[in-house]
């Protein structure tokens, strides 16, 4: 909880496109600031409704790709409650205000030689920019991703574009494997060079508990978290989620701030 | 001076807007939009004697127009305040007041003395009022009796300014403020959160770990100002008015039914920015609405109790 | 039936939504698109012994999610309730529950009786919480004692079921839940609106007539929550819950929190199709949510005072 | 305060046309129902953001006139407040919806030979569909409109189409006669043939009030009252305006049900 030095501000973007891509929405929208300099596993905060006290809170959402060069900001959004309802039926042309980049990243510099990346559901939308970013060091990464159904994947085309491989995974066996995305790390301790150097892992508390019960003991994790946020910025303590301490006794980190990527082994699923 | 200074008590603030405990931290944390020396006044998160761990998560819940929270007091005890944020602060010229939690009296004594004892703190807060701890917290401040009891003792051990932050959960409020009074204190500050809850219908439970949270916002303005009202009515002294204030005309409506100065919480969450669009036009508004002066208690009827 | 019947207390509800007092007139205004007999019960507007004229306007104010009120309890007579509309209430089959309001524990006593001697009222419902009387409402509300007394005496005179409606204006609605319990009340209702104000910047004065107004809608929503959830942790009698109810999980939630049957008031103004869209929705959301059971005090952990 | 007899529902029209008109605007909205049939002096309960919880009332707005053939309302809307300026930055094709009608229109009956419309500002909006329905019913009416400036005259086109003659009052002289819209009634005791049969009157309480003292012994004055409102059928009694009583006892009517059109002589403006 020490004086920050996170650099965010509040911007404006103009949404250019805003496309169906699985279950979610890729937003593409034109940030027209050199200060916008986000980080593979920043979030941002953003406004629903500018003109009306309600919804209140804004609504932290990934930097799921950015294009530097072109100012283009790309979130993917799950509709799943009204905040997100109303983002994805915005029409090109239409501004969106938010604030960010925040939080701590993805650990680049601990990819190791052979990364990969696991995705459920809408966690991979902060891995498209996390694949990019890798790329652009030069490091080849594997992807998982997984879904329900082939209908409900997201953003797969733009992770094949960063990746040396990914693998599906899909429930009802429509695309690549039958099973959920963790399926294939049983085997992971029977695995030779295949195997990873660090799991960068973002997807529903369901997949993080499979990580947490199966590979934590021999690959390091870094998995993105959530939590229901107020101020996005470390300032009211509400995102807490439980770190693990010698005795047991509760402490806390914040989502916003330390996070919302931490090493798996640190955090108390709850 | 930007010719917003105003009074509140014996505290001298450079402008009437106060970033409230429990919304700015420390003070640093909206750093690259809201310095913190930008307020009047800064009040830090509360703090107590040893480290608190706060509640478990779900602390947090929108709600229509407010949010609930229950932080559960969450902090790292007055001495790593004193150590690594109190310095920060006073290289800012930031007018600090300390906000003060106990689970007992001897407790908030206790921090009140070390408070005291350093240098670079305008003024102690009590927070008689969080709805969010088991002991202590509301518990006194929900007592006309205990209130008082623990303001008499803080009393005693400080020099400096005390402001007592009221629970808007009592019958009368108006009967703590003038217990308090009496007992001392230099300045009231309301409203503390509204005692709430939220349940979630899929897990067929409480939502919040605690299950109770404290609802702040624009959602409850309408009684923060009752509460002020009241309050101007039954004390003489100072109000420190917030509770959903969001604009620059509430500032001047929450001065209009008695308050010296006025926080601001929840409303950065809204925006962050809210601070600055307040503080720019402030001035026009008081200049439009109020003939250039600060409207303190003006919406009361002439001859009431001040 | 709908299937959607629900006990409330010794009150046989063809579904649980009830019509609370002060929104829905005397059952027809909103009949064009609201017909009384949609309603579980509908209650009518608080009725005294004589015609009370209301406070001077305004009497409205939006808040944020919320409204201010300030009738000030404005009704025709018990003699006129009884005379115009009671027939055409009865006529359509309506579960009828009066309102009663007085300025003296006699005049409730008084209205009760003439209630109780007509034919095609189904309970009574003892308004002892309306913050927008200067005499009487509230002021018997938040001591009790007075409740208590109160609630005792009407029981004398009637034999039909008595809700008593509570005030969120208290510091310990528990114990004033006790304490009608122990007097003979059948079901308690709550939450009343709390007790709130808003200043007129331009004319730096209060902007309801009254000063004082109920705050009511989707803003106090936790806070009543909260109160049924205490209540249901405090008493035995059921609970008609109320406050902010806007959809049919907010009836789901409001029974998890420990109410029999939920009434909607201030949504209707934002929504007036909001009952039919709630009726339509809870067959399938009973389904979906709670195996097709009414999850009365579902959120509260096994084990509690029930 | 009787079992209703009103008849109104919930609507959902489409927005045709969004046109600046003085300080105001004119919405022409498409009502596809034949059940939607509005008399002159009626209002709506106009809802401003249908997936928020804030704003959260309706707002009332009168009929400004209505063409029957066609399906289309027509709304004259100052931006005063958080709800009316969203009302009028909307885009044609949005939908706005309403219930109505509600109140107690204009009592045409009364008209008399020689009725007189007199309108301040924004107050023009319901003169417009009551000059149209006494133009329907043969009747030639005279109207007074007047605003602070010429830019801030509401409605005086559409006026003109259905009024015998339309008579201009501005304060700066910008337009019409300099002075406000009463100006020209002082004289009335010494009209002769002129005088009106009745005064159908919409405008501020400071108008109203000058009415009260100016003509109210003389002629007949019918005047659209505003309230802040919650419900708008008659239900909350939070409408209220005093009427008069014989010992001066304080009494209410509802300005949704009983009104908005009183006999000025009947309530007292606050
Ligand atoms: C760091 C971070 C990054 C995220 N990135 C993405 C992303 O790229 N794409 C995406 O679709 N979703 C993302 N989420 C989840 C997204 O924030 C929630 O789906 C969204 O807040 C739900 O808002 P709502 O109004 O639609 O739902 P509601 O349920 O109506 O929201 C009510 C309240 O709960 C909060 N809330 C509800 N669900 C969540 C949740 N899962 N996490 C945090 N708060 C929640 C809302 O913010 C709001 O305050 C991310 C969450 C976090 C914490
Ligand atoms: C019967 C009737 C007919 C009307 N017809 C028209 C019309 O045709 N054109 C037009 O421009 N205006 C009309 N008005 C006034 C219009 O209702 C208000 O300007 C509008 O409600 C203001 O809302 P707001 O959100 O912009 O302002 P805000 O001040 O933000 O509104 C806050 C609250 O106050 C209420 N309120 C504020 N001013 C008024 C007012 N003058 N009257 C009633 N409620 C108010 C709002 O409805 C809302 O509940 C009419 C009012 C009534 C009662
Ligand atoms: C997340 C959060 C944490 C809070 N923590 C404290 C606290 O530590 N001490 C305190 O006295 N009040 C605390 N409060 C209450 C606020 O200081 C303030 O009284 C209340 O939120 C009403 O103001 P607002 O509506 O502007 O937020 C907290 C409020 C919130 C929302
Ligand atoms: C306009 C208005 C009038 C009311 N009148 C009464 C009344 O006469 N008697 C009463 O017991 N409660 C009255 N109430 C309180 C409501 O019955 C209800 O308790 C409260 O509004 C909370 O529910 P809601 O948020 O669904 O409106 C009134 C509320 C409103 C908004
Ligand atoms: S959301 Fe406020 S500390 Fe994380
Ligand atoms: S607005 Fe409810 S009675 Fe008129």
């Amino acid at each position: 909880m020490l004086a920050g030095s996170l650099q965010f501000d509040q911007y404006e973007g103009v949404l250019l496109r805003n496309t169906p891509d699985g279950d979610s929405f890729r937003l593409d929208i034109e940030v027209k600031s050199d200060a916008f300099w986000p980080k593979a596993g920043q979030f941002l905060q953003v406004k629903i409704n500018p003109n009306a006290l309600d919804p209140l809170l804004h609504r932290p959402l990934s930097v799921s790709d950015f294009d530097a060069k072109a100012g283009i900001l790309t979130l993917r959004i799950r509709p799943v409650g009204r905040g997100t309802r109303h983002l994805v039926t915005r029409n090109p042309g239409s501004r969106i205000g938010f604030f960010g980049p925040l939080g701590e990243g993805f650990p680049l510099e601990q990819a190791g030689s052979s990364p990969w990346i696991i995705a459920g559901g809408i966690g991979a939308a902060p891995m498209v920019f996390l694949a990019r970013a890798l790329a652009e060091r030069g490091i080849r990464v594997r992807t998982l991703v997984g879904a329900a159904r082939a209908a409900d994947l997201v953003a797969v085309e733009a992770l094949k574009r960063f990746s040396q491989d990914v693998v599906i995974w899909t429930e009802d066996a429509s695309a690549g494997s039958q099973g959920v995305v963790t399926a294939g790390l049983a085997q992971i301790d029977e695995m030779q060079d295949e195997r990873p150097s660090v799991l960068y892992a973002c997807g529903p508390v369901g997949m993080l508990k499979t990580l947490e019960a199966t590979v934590l003991d021999t690959i390091p994790v870094f998995a993105s978290l959530e939590a229901h946020m107020a101020c996005g910025v470390g300032a009211c303590l509400g995102c807490a989620v439980g770190v693990r301490t010698p005795g047991g006794a509760p402490n806390y980190a914040r989502v916003c701030r330390e996070g919302p990527v931490f090493p798996l082994r640190e955090v108390v699923l709850s | 001076m930007s010719g917003l200074d105003v009074q509140l008590g014996p505290l001298a603030l450079k402008n009437p807007l106060v970033a409230v405990s429990g919304t700015f931290g420390f003070g640093f944390d909206y750093e690259p939009i809201l310095p913190p020396d930008l307020f009047g006044a800064v009040i830090v998160k509360g703090t107590s004697l040893v480290p608190w761990p706060g509640n478990p998560p779900p602390r947090l819940m929108e709600t229509p127009a407010g949010m609930l929270n229950a932080i559960g007091l969450e902090n790292p005890g007055v001495d790593v305040f004193l150590r690594d944020y109190l310095p920060l602060l006073r290289e800012r010229g930031v007018m600090v007041i300390a906000n003060v939690v106990g689970r007992t009296m001897s407790e908030y004594v206790a921090v009140s003395e070390r408070l005291s004892d350093a240098d670079g703190i305008a003024a102690l807060e009590l927070n008689i009022s969080c709805p969010n701890v088991k002991a202590g917290g509301m518990a006194f401040g929900t007592s006309v009796r205990d209130s008082e009891a623990l303001v008499a003792r803080v009393r005693q051990v400080t020099s400096l300014p005390i402001l007592v932050k009221l629970s808007p959960n009592v019958s009368d409020i108006g009967a703590i403020a003038r217990a308090v009074e009496a007992a001392g204190a230099d300045v009231i500050s309301l409203i503390n959160t509204v005692l709430g809850m939220a349940i979630d219908v899929h897990k067929r439970a409480p939502i919040l770990g605690n299950v109770f949270g404290g609802l702040s916002g624009p959602a409850i303005r309408p009684i923060a100002l009752r509460c002020i009202w009241q309050v101007y009515q039954s004390v003489s002294l100072p109000i420190l008015g917030m509770g959903g204030v969001s604009d620059s005309e509430d500032v001047l409506a929450f001065m209009m039914a008695g308050a010296s100065a006025v926080g601001i919480g929840t409303a950065l969450f809204a925006d962050p920015y809210a601070p600055r669009k307040i503080l720019e036009a402030l001035p026009g508004d008081r200049d439009r609405l109020t003939e250039g002066r600060w409207p303190i208690g003006w919406a009361h009827p002439k001859g009431g109790c001040r």
